[in-house]
C-alpha cells in the first residue's frame, strides 16, 4: 500500500498525455476504457487505504510552507471515495454524450475542406478523426480534473490544499469552454473567474492561519491554539471564500451558468463533487481547526444556509432549463450543508457529510438523466418534455431515485444525511435554548417541503403527463448511460439502508473534533 | 552671504534657462542654452572646481550644444520656429513648475542645508585621479561601454540607407 | 580594490567584450554576417556569464544577501540572483531574435546593444556605490532606447523610442538629483555609507534625504512602472520590436527593483520613518491602475505591458513590508525571478506570433492555439503563471508575497489590506488572461497549423518547464531566495 | 396470561418475514417480469399471501398475550438498532393488513388485468405493503419513518399510475373552478399532491421524533417505555406536548385528518385497487397505528404524572371536527369514489376521536379498544365498498354517479355485496361489525366523563346519521331510480353490462360476507379485542384497568354491557340518515334539486359543503399560488436584475468604465506623460514628507 | 566662501522645476532635449556644490560622469530625431501620438 494515495492523485495526471495520445492515435473507445480502467484503479486504491483506520503519507516539500502529504481520515475518505467513484462511472458515460457533443460540433465548427485554386481538395478533416482527437483531449482534461479534486480534499497542507483547489478549476475551465453549450465562452470565463475570486479570498484565510501558526500543515495547526488576533477576519475570509465555491446565496450567480453550460458529465462532476469540496474545506479549516471562532460564528452559518435553502429552492421552481433546474437545485442542497455544519452537533456535522455524499449521488443521477434527455431526446427545456417515463423506462426509474434521494426520502441516502443533519440543528438548539436555533430548525424542515415541490414538479413536466407529438420515436439512453446510472441509484439506496459504510468513519472524526 | 558675482551667474543661467525654453527660435533658443551650460560652468568655478567647469564647456558648450545647433540646421526651417501650444497645458506647466519650486525650495529651505558653510580649502584635483583610477574604475568601464553603445547605436540610427529593407508590421 | 575574479568584473569583461567586438568584426566582414552566427556569438557570451554566476554560487564565493562593500561592486547572492534572473532574460530575447531579426538590418548592432544593456542590468544588481549604479543604470537604458527605436522604418516603433528616452532621460536626471541630495548630506557615494550616513542623520536634515528617496522613487519607479510613472510603459512596450519588450519588461524592470531594493528600501529603512505606507499605497495604485487599464487593451503586447505594470505593484507589496516581515523581500525576489521568466515567455511567444503572423492584435489571434500549438501552450502557460495560479512558478511568489502582508498585519494594519488588493486584483487580471486564453482555444476554429519559429519553440519550451518545475517544487528557489534577501530586518528595523 | 419477550428463532423469523417478504417480491417482479409478465401477478399474489400467512403464525402468541422483540444492529456508529416488535397490537394490525391486502392483490389481477404498466404495478403495491407491514413491525420510530415515507412514496407512485393524465383518469368535473381554483385534476397533480401533503406531516414527525430523541437518547418503543426520565425533563421544559402532537402530526397527514385532509380525494385518481389500499390498509391507517402505537405509551406517561392531557384532547377534536367536515362533503359529491374517499376520513375521524377520548377518560382501554375495533371493521367494509366500486367503474366507465342508476337488476352480486358492505358503513344495528364498532366509540366517548365528553358525543352522533344518509344516497344513485343516458348510450352500443369477472368480485364478496358475519358476533369479538388490550396495556404500558364486575344472566346478557344511551343515539342516528337518504334517493319521492333549491339557506349551505368548505381552494391560495408567486416575484426582480445583471453584467460593466477612464488618461502625448511624472515627483515627496 | 550652499541648491531647485514645466510643455523634441539638459546640469551643480562644501572629491568625479553620460544620451536622442524626421518631416513630440489607451 505504499504510495497508495500518491499514485491516486498522479496516475491520472500523469497518464493524461497517454489518454490524449490514446484518443488520437487508437479512437474514442479506447480513450474511454482507458480512462476507465486508471480511475477504476485508482478508486481501488483509494477504498482500500480507507479501510482501516486514518491512512496517512509524507513527502518533503518546502520548507518555508511545510511538506506535502495526503491523508484518508473520517472525514476526507468519503469525500475521496464519492469523488473518484463518480469520475470513474462518469468516464464511461462520457463517450455516449460528448460523441454526441463532438458530432454536433463537426456540423458546427469541423475545418471546412480547403480548396486549392484549380477546385481540388487539398485538405479536409474526416469525422472519425475530429472525433478521436477531441475525445482525446477531453478524456486528458477529464484526468486531470478528477485529479484535482481528489487531492483538494486528501491535502494535508493549506497551500497544498489551495493548489489543488485552483488547479481543478484549470481543466473545469478548459473543459466547459470547449464542449459546453451556448454561451460557452463567456461561462467559462465567469466560472473560472468568479471561482478564482472565492479562491483568493480563502487565499487569504488560509495564510492568516498558517502564518498565525507558523506552519501549514495540518497536523501542527490542529495542535497549536491559534491567536485570537485576527482569527475572525482569517475565518471570514474563509467562510466566504468557500461560500462562493459552495455557491451560497449571494455568490451563487456564477453556478446556474455552469452548471447549465457544462457538457453534462462535467455538470455532474462540477455540482456534486465540485462544490461541496467547499463544505470538505468548511469542515477542515473551520470546524476542525478553529473550533472557538467555529462556535462563533456557526449561528450565522446556519442562517446563510437557510436562506441558501430556500433561495435555491425558489429559483429552481421558476427554471425551465433542466439543468438550471438542477443547478439551483445545487444551490439549494449546498445550502443544506451549509446549515448542517452550522450545527454544533456530531450528528449534524456527520449528517452534513452524509448529506455531501447523497447530493452526490442524487444530483449525479439527475445530471446524467439531463444528458440521456440532451442527447436521446434533443430537448432539455421541461416546456418541450413531458411523458417520458414510458420511453426510457430505465432512465425515468434511475431519475426518481436521484430525485428521491434529493428530497430526502428513505431507503435512499438522502434521508440519512437529511435526519442527522436536522436533529443536529434541533439538539444543539435545545441544549443552548436558542429560540433562534429552533425557529431556523423549523425553516429547515420547511424547506425539504419546497425541494420536494420542485423536484417532484421537475420529474412530473419531463417524465410523467403527455407526451409531445415530436418525442414519441425517442428511445431509452445506451449501456453506457444506463448502467453508470444504474450503479449509483443501487449505490444511493444502499447507503441509505446500510449508512454504516460511511458513517463508521465519519462518526469517530467527528466527534472527536467536537470533543477536542 | 551672496556675492554679486553669484547673483549675476545665477541670473543669467535661470534667465537663459527660461529663453531657451521660451525664445520663439530654435537657434537663439540654443545659444540661450549655451549660456545656460556656461552659467553653470561658472558655478563650478565658483565652487573651486575649474577642473569640472573646464570639462562642462569642452562637452556641452564645445559639442553637445553644437551637435544640436547642426541638427537644427538640419531640420526644415518652420519646424525650428514653435508652434502654438496648448494653453491649458502651458497654465498647467508653469503651475507644476512652481509648486515644485516652493514646495522642494522649501523644503530645503527649512531644513538643516541652511546653515552649511564652509571655510576648508577645496579638495585636490589629484584626488578626483586617484577616485577614478582606484576606486571608480569598473565604473569608468562601464562608461566607456556606454559611450561606445550609443555612438554605434546612434550611429546605425542616423545612417541614412540599410543593406536590408526594414519589413514594416502589417497591423 | 575589488577581485578580478569576482561575478561581475568577469561578467563585465565577458560581455563587454564581445559586445564592442560584435559590431567591429560585422564592420571588417563588411556587414555579411548572418543572424545566426551574430546570435550565436552572443549566447556563447552569454552562457558562459550564467555559468560563471552559477560557478561561483556553487563553489560558495559568493556572499550571502546583500551586502556592502567598500567597493563599487559586491559579490554577493542578492546580485547573483538578479544576474540569473537578467542572463536568463538576455539569453530569452536573443534566442527569440534569431527569427525575428531575421531579414532585418544590423544584427551585429541589435546583439551587441542587447550585450550591453545586458551588462548594465547586471551591474545595477551588484552594484554598491551610486556612481556605479548609475553608470549601470545608463548602461542598461541607453543601448534599450536605441532598440526600441531599432525599426527604422516602423513609425511606432520611432515614436515609443522618442517617448522612452525622453522619460527616460528625466528619470536618469532625477536619480542623480536624488544621488547629489543624499551625497550632500551623507558626504559619500557608497551606498553602505549612505546607509550609516542616514541612520545618524540629524533631525533637520531628515526631510532631505526623504526628498532624495523620493527622487530614487520617481527615478527607479519609472522603469519599474510604478504609477504615475508608467505613463511611457505601455507605449514603449507596443511600438518596441517584441523581444525588446521582453527585455524590457522582464530585464530592466527587474534593475529597476534591484535599485530600489538597494537603495529606497535600504536607504528609507535607515531613515526609519513611516515610508512603507507611501510604498503601499503605490504599490496598490500601481496594480489596480495595471489591471484595469489592462481589460479592455485590444493589443497583445500592450496588455502585456499593462499586465507588467500590475505586477510591479505585486513587487512593490514586498518591498513595502520589507521591515515588518521576513518573507516580503524573499516574495519579491522570487517574483522578480518568476516575472522575469513568465513575462520573458509570454513577450517572446509574441515576438513568435509577429513573425510567423505579422499581427499582435487579439482579435486576430483566433485559433492560435491550433495554427501554433507550441507557441500557444507557452503564452497560456506564462498568463496563467502570471495570473498566479497553482501549480506555476507565478503561485508561489504571490503567495509569498500576500503571505508577508498578511504576516505585517501583526505590525502594521494596512498589511492585510494590501493582501486583499493584491488577490482581488490577481483574481481581475484573470478576466483578462482569459481573455486572451479564450481567444487561442475557444474561436477560431478552423485555422490550420503553420510552421512555428524553432527558436521560439526552444524558448517556449525551456519557460514551460521551468514555470512547472518551480511550480511543483519550489523549494531551491525559495531556499535561494532566502540565501539571496538582504538582512535588513536584523540591521535595521526600529 | 403472563407477557414476556419471548424470540425464539422461528418466530422472529416470521415477524421479520410479513414486512420484508413484500419488499422481496418488488424487487424480483420486475426481473420476473422479463421473463412472463403474466406470472408477475402470480408472484405477487403467492408472497402477499405468505406475508399474510407469517402474520398468521403469530396470531396464536397474540391472543396469548407474548410479544416478540427482535434486533439487529443497523447504525452501528450511532448505537441505533432495527428490530421488530410484534406485540397483540402490531400483530393483529399485520394480520388485517396482510389479509386485506392479500384481497385487493387477488382483486388487482382482474381489475389491472392487460394493464401494459402492471409491472409497475405490482411493483408499487408490493412496496406499499411492505412499508406498511415495516410500520406495524418496528420497533423504534425511525424504522418506522422508513416505512411511513415509504408508503408515502408508494401513494405518490400509485395515485399517479396513470401517469399519461387521460381525460378518464382525471378526477373532479372539468371546468369547475372554486375561488380561481382548478377542481379537475390529473393523476400527476394528485400524486404530486398527496406527496407532499403527507410530507407536510412527516416534517412535523420528524421534528416531534427528534425532540424525543433529543431527551431521550433513543427511538426505540421499549427504550422509551423503560425510562421514563427522559419524558419527566421534557415535561419540565414545556416539551413534551408539543413533541407528541408533532408526531401526531404525522398521523394527521397520513391519515388526511384536518387539516391536511385534501389530498384523499385527488388520491382517487389511482387504480381503484389502490384506493382500497389506501383506505382500508395501509396509508391512512398508518396514522390511526402511529396514534395506537404511542397513545398508551403516553398516557402511561400520564399516569405517571406528567401532563399529557392536551394532547389527547388535541386528538379528539381534531378526529371528530374531520370527521364531521368530511362526512358533510361526502352528502353532495357526484363521484362515486370521491364519495367513498369522504367516508374514509370521516371514519378515520372517528378512530381518532376515539383514541383520543381514550386518553381523556378513566378507562383507556375502553376507548383504545373501540377506536382499534373500528378500523378493523372499516378495513373490511371500506375495501369491499371501494373494489365494489372499481367493478362499477370498470364496467360503467365512468366516475360519476349521475352516470349510473338502476344497476341493481344489471349487476346483481356487486349490488348485494354493497349493501352488505354499505350497512357495515352505515352502522345498521346489530348485525354489522360497523354497528358494534361505532356503538363502542359512542359509549366510549359518552363514558369517558371528560369536560368535552358531551359535544363530541354530539358530533359523532351527527355524523353517523350523515354516514347513514350518504351511503344510501350513493347506493340509491347507483343502483335505484332510472337508468342514466350514460348507460342507455352504452347499451346502445352494443355493451352488454353485467357483474365484474369472479376474480374481483369474490374479494369483495368474502370481506362484505365478513362484515355481515363478525357483526352478527360483534359484541363478543369487541369484547375479545377488549380483555386482550386490556391484558396488554396492563403488561406493557402498566396501564391499569379498574375491573368492573357485570353479571353475565339471561339470554340477552351480553347486551347489559351496552350503554343504552350510546346504543340508542346509534340507532337513531342509523333511522334519521337511512330514512332521509330512503325518501330523496331510493323511493325518490323529493327531487333532492329541488328541494336544495327550493330554500336560500340550503342553497348556501350545498355550495359551502360542494366546495368542500373552501379549505382546497384555501390551500392552494395560500400555499401554492402565493409562493409561487412570490418565487416568480424574486426571480424577476432579484435574482434576474440585482444578482445576475447586477453582479455579472454590473461587475463587468463598472470594471469596463474604470478600464475607460485609466486609458483615457493614456493620451499617447508625451508632454501629459512628463507631466504626470512631474506631478508623480511632487506626489511621492508629499507623502513622504507627510 | 562666501556664498552658502543653499544658495546653489536653491539654483539648482529652480533650474529643475524650469526643466521639469520645459518637459511638460514643449512640443519641439529638441526644445525638450534642452529641457533634459538643464535638468541634468541642475543636479550636476548640486552634485559640485555639496563637494564643495563638504569638501569631498567624489561629488566633481560624479559630475564628470553625469556630463559624460549626458553627452551620450544626447547623441542617442539626436539620432532619434534624426530617424523620426526623416519618416514624418516633423520633430513635434505633441503629434507623435498613434500608441495611446
Amino acid at each position: 500500500m505504499e504510495y497508495a494515495l500518491l499514485q491516486a492523485v498522479f496516475l491520472p495526471l500523469l497518464l493524461s498525455p497517454l489518454a490524449y495520445i490514446i484518443g488520437r492515435k487508437v479512437g474514442h473507445t479506447a480513450a474511454t476504457w482507458f480512462t476507465f480502467g486508471l480511475l477504476l484503479y485508482c478508486t481501488i486504491l483509494i477504498i482500500t487505504a480507507s479501510i482501516g483506520g486514518t491512512y496517512e503519507e509524507h513527502y518533503p516539500w518546502t520548507e518555508l510552507f511545510g511538506e506535502f502529504g495526503f491523508m484518508l481520515d473520517g472525514l476526507a475518505a468519503p469525500f475521496a471515495i464519492m469523488i473518484y467513484v463518480l469520475c470513474t462511472i462518469l468516464a464511461l458515460y462520457s463517450k455516449p454524450y460528448m460523441l454526441h457533443k463532438f458530432h454536433e460540433f463537426f456540423k458546427e465548427q469541423a475545418p471546412k475542406p480547403v480548396y486549392q485554386s484549380d477546385g481540388t481538395v487539398l485538405e479536409s478533416v474526416s469525422l472519425e478523426k475530429f472525433v478521436n482527437r477531441q475525445s482525446g483531449v477531453y478524456y486528458a482534461l477529464f484526468l486531470v480534473f478528477s485529479m484535482g479534486m481528489l487531492g483538494t480534499v486528501l491535502a494535508t497542507n493549506l497551500i497544498e490544499f489551495y493548489i489543488f483547489f485552483e488547479v481543478m478549476l484549470i481543466p473545469a475551465f478548459l473543459l466547459i469552454g470547449f464542449w459546453g453549450d451556448h454561451p460557452r465562452r463567456r461561462v467559462a470565463l465567469m466560472f473560472f473567474f468568479w471561482t478564482h475570486v472565492g479562491a483568493v479570498i480563502l487565499l487569504l484565510g488560509l495564510l492568516a492561519i498558517g502564518l498565525n501558526v507558523g506552519s501549514f500543515d495540518f497536523a501542527d495547526i490542529n495542535e497549536t491554539d491559534i491567536p485570537p488576533g485576527i482569527l475572525l477576519a482569517a475565518a471570514v475570509a474563509i467562510i466566504i471564500g468557500l461560500g462562493v465555491k459552495l455557491a451560497a446565496f449571494g455568490f451563487h450567480i456564477w453556478l446556474p451558468y455552469a452548471h447549465g453550460s457544462a457538457p453534462t458529465p462535467i455538470s455532474a462532476l462540477l455540482s456534486p463533487a465540485m462544490i461541496g469540496i467547499g463544505a470538505y474545506a468548511l469542515f477542515r479549516l473551520i470546524v476542525e481547526f478553529l473550533p472557538q471562532t467555529y462556535a462563533d460564528l456557526s449561528i450565522w452559518i446556519s442562517i446563510w444556509g437557510v436562506a441558501t435553502m430556500f433561495y435555491g429552492g425558489a429559483m429552481a421552481l421558476m427554471q425551465d432549463d433542466i439543468k438550471r433546474v438542477f443547478a439551483y437545485s445545487s444551490i439549494s442542497q449546498m445550502g443544506y450543508l451549509l446549515f448542517g455544519i452550522g450545527s454544533m452537533s456530531t450528528l449534524g456535522l456527520a449528517g452534513a457529510e452524509m448529506m455531501y455524499i447523497s447530493h452526490a449521488l442524487g444530483k449525479g443521477l439527475l445530471f446524467m438523466t439531463a444528458g440521456v434527455l440532451i442527447v436521446h431526446v434533443g430537448a432539455r427545456h421541461l416546456s418541450k418534455l413531458g411523458g417520458l417515463a414510458g420511453k426510457m423506462p430505465i432512465t425515468a426509474v434511475c431519475a426518481f431515485i436521484g430525485a428521491l434521494t434529493i428530497m430526502g426520502v428513505p431507503p435512499t441516502s438522502g434521508f440519512m444525511g437529511e435526519w442527522m443533519l436536522f436533529y443536529g440543528v434541533l439538539e444543539t438548539a435545545l441544549e443552548e435554548g436558542d429560540d433562534l436555533r429552533t425557529l431556523l430548525f423549523a425553516l429547515g424542515l420547511v424547506a425539504t417541503v419546497l425541494t420536494m415541490s420542485y423536484i417532484l414538479w421537475m420529474f412530473k413536466r419531463v417524465f410523467l403527463g403527455k407526451i409531445p407529438e415530436n418525442l414519441s420515436k425517442v428511445k431509452d439512453g445506451s449501456w453506457y448511460m444506463l448502467a453508470p446510472m444504474m450503479v449509483l441509484a443501487g449505490f444511493t439506496i444502499v447507503v441509505g439502508i446500510y449508512p454504516d459504510i460511511f458513517l463508521q468513519k465519519i462518526m469517530p472524526y467527528m466527534q472527536g473534533v467536537l470533543g477536542g | 552671504m551672496v556675492d554679486a558675482l553669484f547673483l549675476g551667474i545665477a541670473v543669467l543661467t535661470i534667465v537663459s534657462a527660461i529663453a531657451a525654453l521660451e525664445m520663439r527660435s530654435l537657434i537663439y533658443g540654443g545659444l540661450a542654452l549655451m549660456g545656460t551650460l556656461g552659467g553653470i560652468a561658472g558655478f563650478f568655478i565658483l565652487l573651486d572646481s575649474p577642473f569640472v567647469a573646464l570639462f562642462q564647456i569642452a562637452v556641452y558648450v564645445g559639442s553637445i550644444a553644437v551637435l544640436i545647433l547642426f541638427v537644427i540646421m538640419l531640420v526644415k526651417s518652420e519646424l525650428i520656429f514653435q508652434k502654438k501650444e496648448d494653453p491649458k497645458r502651458r497654465y498647467a506647466g508653469i503651475a507644476l513648475m512652481l509648486i515644485l519650486m516652493i514646495c522642494l525650495g522649501a523644503v530645503i529651505f527649512n531644513s538643516g542645508l541652511s546653515s552649511i558653510t564652509t571655510e576648508e580649502p577645496p579638495v585636490d584635483y589629484k584626488e578626483i585621479g586617484e577616485d577614478f583610477l582606484i576606486y571608480y574604475w569598473p565604473a569608468l568601464i562601464a562608461m566607456a561601454l556606454v559611450l561606445a553603445g550609443s555612438i554605434t547605436g546612434a550611429l546605425i540610427l542616423a545612417r541614412r540607407q540599410d543593406a536590408v529593407e526594414d519589413e514594416q508590421r502589417t497591423d | 580594490m575589488i577581485e578580478l575574479t569576482s561575478t561581475p568584473i568577469i561578467i563585465l569583461a565577458i560581455l563587454g567584450g564581445v559586445g564592442v567586438a560584435l559590431p567591429v568584426i560585422s564592420i571588417a566582414m563588411k556587414e555579411r554576417g548572418t543572424v545566426a552566427s551574430y546570435g550565436i556569438v552572443t549566447l556563447i557570451a552569454l552562457f558562459a556569464s550564467i555559468g560563471y554566476v552559477l560557478y561561483q554560487l556553487a563553489l560558495d564565493h559568493v556572499a550571502p544577501a546583500a551586502i556592502f562593500s567598500q567597493d563599487v561592486l559586491a559579490d554577493d547572492a542578492f546580485g547573483s540572483l538578479f544576474a540569473i534572473a537578467m542572463l536568463i532574460v538576455a539569453i530569452f530575447t536573443t534566442v527569440g531574435s534569431f527569427s525575428y531579426m531575421k531579414n532585418k538590418a544590423n544584427p551585429s548592432v541589435y546583439f551587441s546593444l542587447i550585450l550591453l544593456s545586458t551588462i548594465g542590468m547586471v551591474l545595477v544588481a551588484y552594484a554598491t556605490d551610486l556612481v556605479m549604479l548609475f553608470v549601470a543604470w545608463e548602461l542598461m537604458s541607453i543601448p534599450t532606447y536605441i532598440l526600441v527605436g531599432f525599426l527604422k522604418k516602423d513609425p511606432i516603433s520611432n515614436e515609443a523610442a522618442i517617448k522612452y528616452f525622453l522619460f527616460g532621460a528625466l528619470a536618469s536626471a532625477i536619480i542623480i538629483y536624488g544621488i547629489s541630495l543624499a551625497y550632500g548630506i551623507t558626504g559619500s557615494t557608497n551606498i553602505g555609507e549612505v546607509i550609516q550616513g542616514f541612520m545618524v542623520l540629524d533631525a533637520n536634515l531628515i526631510p532631505i534625504g526623504l526628498l532624495a528617496v523620493g527622487m530614487f522613487i520617481a527615478g527607479f519607479g519609472f522603469k519599474m512602472g510604478l504609477v504615475p510613472f508608467h505613463m511611457w510603459l505601455p507605449d514603449a512596450y507596443e511600438g518596441a520590436p517584441p523581444t525588446i519588450a521582453a527585455l524590457l519588461a522582464a530585464g530592466t524592470k527587474k534593475a529597476g527593483f534591484a535599485a530600489a531594493l538597494r537603495v529606497i528600501v535600504m536607504g528609507a529603512v535607515a531613515l526609519s520613518l513611516d515610508w512603507t505606507l507611501a510604498l503601499g499605497i503605490i504599490a496598490v495604485m500601481t496594480m489596480t491602475v495595471g489591471n484595469i487599464a489592462a481589460i479592455m487593451q485590444k493589443n497583445l503586447a500592450r496588455m502585456l505591458a499593462y499586465s507588467s505594470i500590475g505586477h510591479a505593484g505585486y513587487i512593490l507589496i514586498g518591498l513595502s513590508i520589507a521591515p515588518f516581515s521576513t518573507i516580503g523581500i524573499q516574495g519579491s525576489l522570487f517574483h522578480i525571478l518568476n516575472h522575469a521568466v513568465m513575462k520573458g515567455a509570454a513577450f517572446i511567444a509574441v515576438a513568435g506570433i509577429v513573425t510567423a503572423l505579422a499581427v499582435t492584435h487579439i482579435e486576430k489571434i483566433k485559433g492560435l492555439g491550433r495554427r501554433m500549438p507550441i507557441t500557444a501552450l507557452g503564452l497560456v502557460i506564462s498568463l496563467l503563471a502570471l495570473a498566479g495560479v497553482p501549480p506555476l512558478n507565478g503561485f508561489w511568489s504571490k503567495l509569498m508575497l500576500f503571505a508577508s502582508a498578511i504576516d505585517a498585519g501583526t505590525v502594521v494594519w494596512w498589511g492585510p489590506w494590501l493582501a486583499v488588493a493584491g488577490v482581488l486584483n490577481s483574481a481581475l487580471s484573470l478576466a483578462y488572461y482569459g481573455w486572451i486564453i479564450r481567444k487561442m482555444y475557444f474561436e477560431g476554429e478552423t485555422e490550420k497549423r503553420i510552421k512555428e519559429p524553432r527558436a521560439i519553440i526552444a524558448v517556449m519550451i525551456f519557460s514551460i518547464i521551468f514555470m512547472v518545475t518551480i511550480g511543483v517544487y519550489p523549494e531551491p528557489i525559495i531556499q535561494f531566495t532566502e540565501f539571496a534577501t538582504p538582512a535588513i530586518n536584523v540591521a535595521f528595523t526600529p | 396470561m403472563a407477557t414476556e419477550i419471548i424470540a425464539t428463532e422461528g418466530d422472529a423469523m416470521f415477524a421479520w418475514l410479513i414486512w420484508i417478504l413484500p419488499f422481496v417480491a418488488a424487487l424480483i417482479i420486475p426481473a420476473v417480469a422479463k421473463v412472463s409478465k403474466l406470472s408477475t401477478g402470480r408472484v405477487a399474489i403467492g408472497f402477499a399471501a405468505m406475508s399474510a400467512i407469517s402474520a398468521a403464525m403469530l396470531f396464536p402468541m397474540a391472543l396469548e398475550g407474548h410479544e416478540i422483540h427482535s434486533q439487529v444492529d443497523w447504525i452501528s456508529a450511532i448505537g441505533l438498532k432495527a428490530g421488530v416488535l410484534a406485540d397483540p397490537l402490531s400483530i393483529i394490525m399485520a394480520n388485517v393488513v396482510g389479509w386485506i391486502s392479500f384481497l385487493i392483490i387477488c382483486y388487482s389481477t382482474g381489475y389491472m388485468k392487460g394493464d401494459k404498466d402492471i409491472v409497475r404495478f405490482w411493483f408499487w403495491m408490493m412496496f406499499f405493503i411492505g412499508s406498511m407491514q415495516l410500520i406495524v413491525l418496528s420497533d423504534n420510530l425511525l424504522q418506522l419513518f422508513f416505512g411511513w415515507e415509504g408508503v408515502g412514496l408508494a401513494s405518490y407512485a400509485l395515485i399517479a399510475f396513470w401517469y399519461r393524465d387521460k381525460a378518464k383518469h382525471h378526477v373532479g368535473k372539468e371546468g369547475r373552478t372554486v375561488l380561481g381554483i382548478m377542481e379537475y385534476y390529473s393523476p400527476t397533480h394528485s400524486g404530486m399532491k398527496a406527496f407532499i401533503m403527507t410530507k407536510v406531516g412527516d416534517v412535523m414527525m420528524l421534528a416531534g421524533m427528534f425532540l424525543i430523541f433529543a431527551f431521550a437518547g433513543t427511538f426505540g418503543f421499549k427504550e422509551l417505555l423503560a425510562d421514563t426520565a427522559w419524558a419527566v425533563n421534557m415535561s419540565a421544559e414545556g416539551l413534551l406536548v408539543p413533541a407528541v402532537v408533532l408526531l401526531f402530526g404525522g398521523a394527521i397527514g397520513k391519515s388526511a385528518q384536518f387539516p391536511l385532509n385534501e389530498w384523499l380525494l385527488e388520491a382517487m385518481t389511482g387504480p381503484t385497487a389502490v384506493s382500497a389500499l389506501i383506505h382500508a390498509a395501509t396509508m391512512v391507517k398508518a396514522g390511526v397505528f402511529l396514534v395506537a402505537r404511542l397513545g398508551p405509551l403516553v398516557f402511561a406517561l400520564g399516569a405517571a404524572g406528567i401532563l399529557v392531557d392536551q394532547f389527547f384532547e388535541i386528538i379528539a377534536w381534531v378526529g371528530a371536527f374531520t370527521a364531521l367536515l368530511l362526512a358533510t362533503q361526502a352528502m353532495v359529491n357526484p363521484e362515486i369514489k370521491k364519495v367513498l374517499a369522504y367516508s374514509t376520513g370521516s371514519q378515520i375521524g372517528y378512530m381518532m376521536m376515539a383514541l383520543g377520548i381514550a386518553g381523556l377518560s378513566e378507562q383507556f382501554v375502553d376507548g383504545y379498544t373501540a377506536g382499534f375495533y373500528h378500523m378493523i371493521s372499516h378495513a373490511m367494509f371500506k375495501a369491499s365498498l371501494f373494489m365494489a366500486a372499481g367493478s362499477l367503474l370498470h364496467v360503467v366507465g365512468s366516475r360519476f354517479m349521475t352516470d349510473m342508476g338502476g344497476l341493481r337488476k344489471k349487476m346483481r352480486k356487486t349490488y348485494a355485496f354493497m349493501w352488505a358492505a354499505g350497512l357495515g358503513l352505515m352502522g345498521a344495528p346489530f348485525i354489522t361489525t360497523g354497528f358494534w364498532s361505532k356503538d363502542a366509540i359512542f359509549a366510549a366517548v359518552y363514558e369517558s366523563g371528560n369536560e368535552w365528553a358531551l359535544p363530541i358525543f354530539i358530533i359523532a352522533v351527527l355524523t353517523a346519521a350523515i354516514t347513514a344518509f350518504y351511503t344510501t344516497r350513493m347506493m340509491g344513485l347507483v343502483f335505484f331510480g332510472k337508468e342514466s343516458k350514460h348507460i342507455e348510450k352504452m347499451e346502445s352500443e352494443g355493451h352488454h353490462i353485467h357483474d365484474a369477472p369472479r376474480s374481483m368480485w369474490i374479494p369483495y364478496g368474502i370481506l362484505a360476507v365478513l362484515t355481515i358475519g363478525i357483526g352478527v358476533i360483534g359484541f363478543s369479538a369487541e369484547g375479545g379485542i377488549h380483555e386482550l388490550f386490556t391484558e396488554y396495556l396492563d403488561e406493557s404500558f402498566g396501564i391499569q384497568t379498574p375491573h368492573i364486575d357485570v353479571e353475565i344472566s339471561g339470554s340477552l346478557g351480553f347486551l347489559s354491557g351496552l350503554n343504552p344511551i350510546a346504543v340508542g343515539a346509534s340507532l337513531v342516528a342509523f333511522a334519521v340518515g337511512f330514512g332521509l337518504g330512503y325518501i330523496f334517493y331510493i323511493g325518490r319521492w323529493v327531487d333532492p334539486v329541488k328541494f336544495i333549491n327550493s330554500n336560500i339557506f340550503f342553497y348556501a349551505l350545498h355550495k359551502v359543503i360542494l366546495n368542500r368548505w373552501y379549505l382546497n381552494a384555501m390551500i392552494y391560495w395560500g400555499f401554492v399560488i402565493a409562493p409561487l408567486w412570490a418565487a416568480r416575484a424574486i426571480w424577476r426582480y432579484f435574482e434576474k436584475t440585482a444578482i445576475d445583471t447586477g453582479m455579472n453584467t454590473g461587475l463587468e460593466r463598472s470594471v469596463r468604465f474604470g478600464a475607460k477612464v485609466v486609458q483615457g488618461t493614456q493620451t499617447g502625448v508625451a508632454q501629459s506623460y512628463l507631466f504626470v511624472f512631474g506631478a508623480g515627483l511632487l506626489f511621492v515627496v508629499l507623502i513622504l514628507l507627510i | 566662501m562666501s556664498n552658502e550652499l543653499i544658495d546653489f541648491v536653491i539654483v539648482s531647485v529652480a533650474l529643475l522645476a524650469i526643466g521639469i514645466y520645459g518637459l511638460s510643455v514643449k512640443r519641439n523634441f529638441i526644445r525638450m532635449l534642452f529641457a533634459v539638459e538643464i535638468v541634468i546640469n541642475a543636479a550636476n551643480l548640486n552634485l559640485v556644490a555639496f563637494a564643495r562644501f563638504l569638501p569631498h572629491s567624489g561629488g566633481q568625479t560624479f559630475a564628470l560622469f553625469s556630463i559624460a553620460i549626458a553627452a551620450a544620451e544626447v547623441a542617442v536622442g539626436l539620432a532619434l530625431i534624426i530617424v523620426a524626421y526623416r519618416m514624418y518631416k516633423n520633430i513635434d513630440v505633441a503629434d507623435f501620438r498613434s500608441l495611446k489607451g
